[in-house]
């Protein structure tokens, strides 16, 4: 399945890139997701936890199983206000 | 709306008030020339833009619903914005000045948790970087 | 010079803000067309005008011990007000948001307590009276 | 001695002046003018306690003495902001 990604702030830079689409397996969740990017991202490799992840634009944990479709970001940590 | 990438009207905050209401607060978020021990020129403030509209729209219904007298007008300003700037601003009007001071502070908490939102400082010295509030750098 | 019988410039306040804030915080007192279940059509302020600024200057000073970052400007209307008016305005700048929210509340709780300023509600049947926030009249 | 005696807003409306210069005892204290004045009116003589005192322009006690040329004002309860 194809899902969209997006990248933001410090983790666009880090990723040389804004956004994607990826094949993932059916029933990968945000983890998985996140597995894959640390393989390729040496910034996501290096977080001491995987980063908080928005789902479809929704605060979302990183159980949550992805849909055909989707469009996630993991976020760097917000600096608004 | 939420966010905009003109400079925050003030004045039409100023004109929330309605005839019922006896308090009005008003919190303006400003750049500022010094960050952690470091000067700052200039902030580009980058959203994610449809995440951050519906995070701050819940954040309103939330206070709605924490302030039940209070109504809330929230601003936030994106792109880059130099010092003396107003970054976000809050209206909170309501009958009593406590539910006030209360519900526009808890506007300013809760966006700076929650809202998919970042800055970047540019320094006198030409770099610039990131600012990681986790890391303790924050404005 | 803390008192005024012109409206209050809330564009001037904003205008406070130094390079090294990066919080305001403005409160406005706001006449309101009801208090304690009666309809107001106007409230006329009055002062014990020379003490009232030098309770003002104290307060004014106080805040500046209490919260050494923040600057704070207070201006108090008196005569006769309209409704929607603004009766008091408070701008706390600082560089951080906090101390800007805690001293503009402090300012205002303080004026309440002890400045001799005084008001008269007027009401839509001719009738008018001297508000009594000891009797829980508070508006 | 004389002092001058402020009224503001009910206490005004209440005494009908809104100024007044009185002869007191020297060594007449704050308690002992509010008494002079609550023989003169009705309504500081219901308060069921003396009101606050302003002596030149500063909140004082009721054990405050007075001196020749101070101005007095006692408050109705302020209501600014």
């Amino acid at each position: 399945m194809r899902v969209k990604v997006l990248y933001f702030a410090s983790f666009r830079d880090a990723a040389g890139r804004d956004e994607e689409v990826r094949d993932l397996p059916e029933g990968s969740d945000v983890a998985a997701l996140w597995r894959e990017l640390a393989a390729e991202v040496p910034l996501f490799a290096r977080l001491p936890r995987p980063a908080p992840a928005a789902v479809n634009r929704e605060h979302s944990p990183a159980t949550t199983v992805l849909q055909p479709g989707d469009e996630v970001a993991f976020l760097p940590p917000v600096a608004g206000g | 709306m939420y966010l905009t990438t003109s400079p925050i009207d003030l004045a039409a905050l100023l004109r929330e008030v309605r005839a019922s209401d006896g308090a009005l607060c008003l919190f303006v978020g400003v750049v500022r020339n010094e960050n952690a021990g470091r000067r700052t020129l200039a902030i580009e403030y980058e959203a994610y833009g449809a995440m951050a509209e519906s995070e701050m729209a819940r954040i309103a219904d939330g206070l709605s619903r924490d302030f039940p007298a209070v109504r809330v007008r929230i601003i936030h300003r994106t792109g880059r914005l130099e010092v003396g700037e107003a970054s976000v601003a809050i209206a909170a009007v309501s009958p009593h000045r406590a539910d006030a001071f209360a519900a526009c502070r808890a506007a300013i908490d809760r966006i700076k948790t929650t809202v998919p939102i970042w800055k970047k400082e540019f320094h006198p010295d030409g770099t610039s970087d990131w600012v990681d509030p986790t890391e303790g750098r924050r404005s």
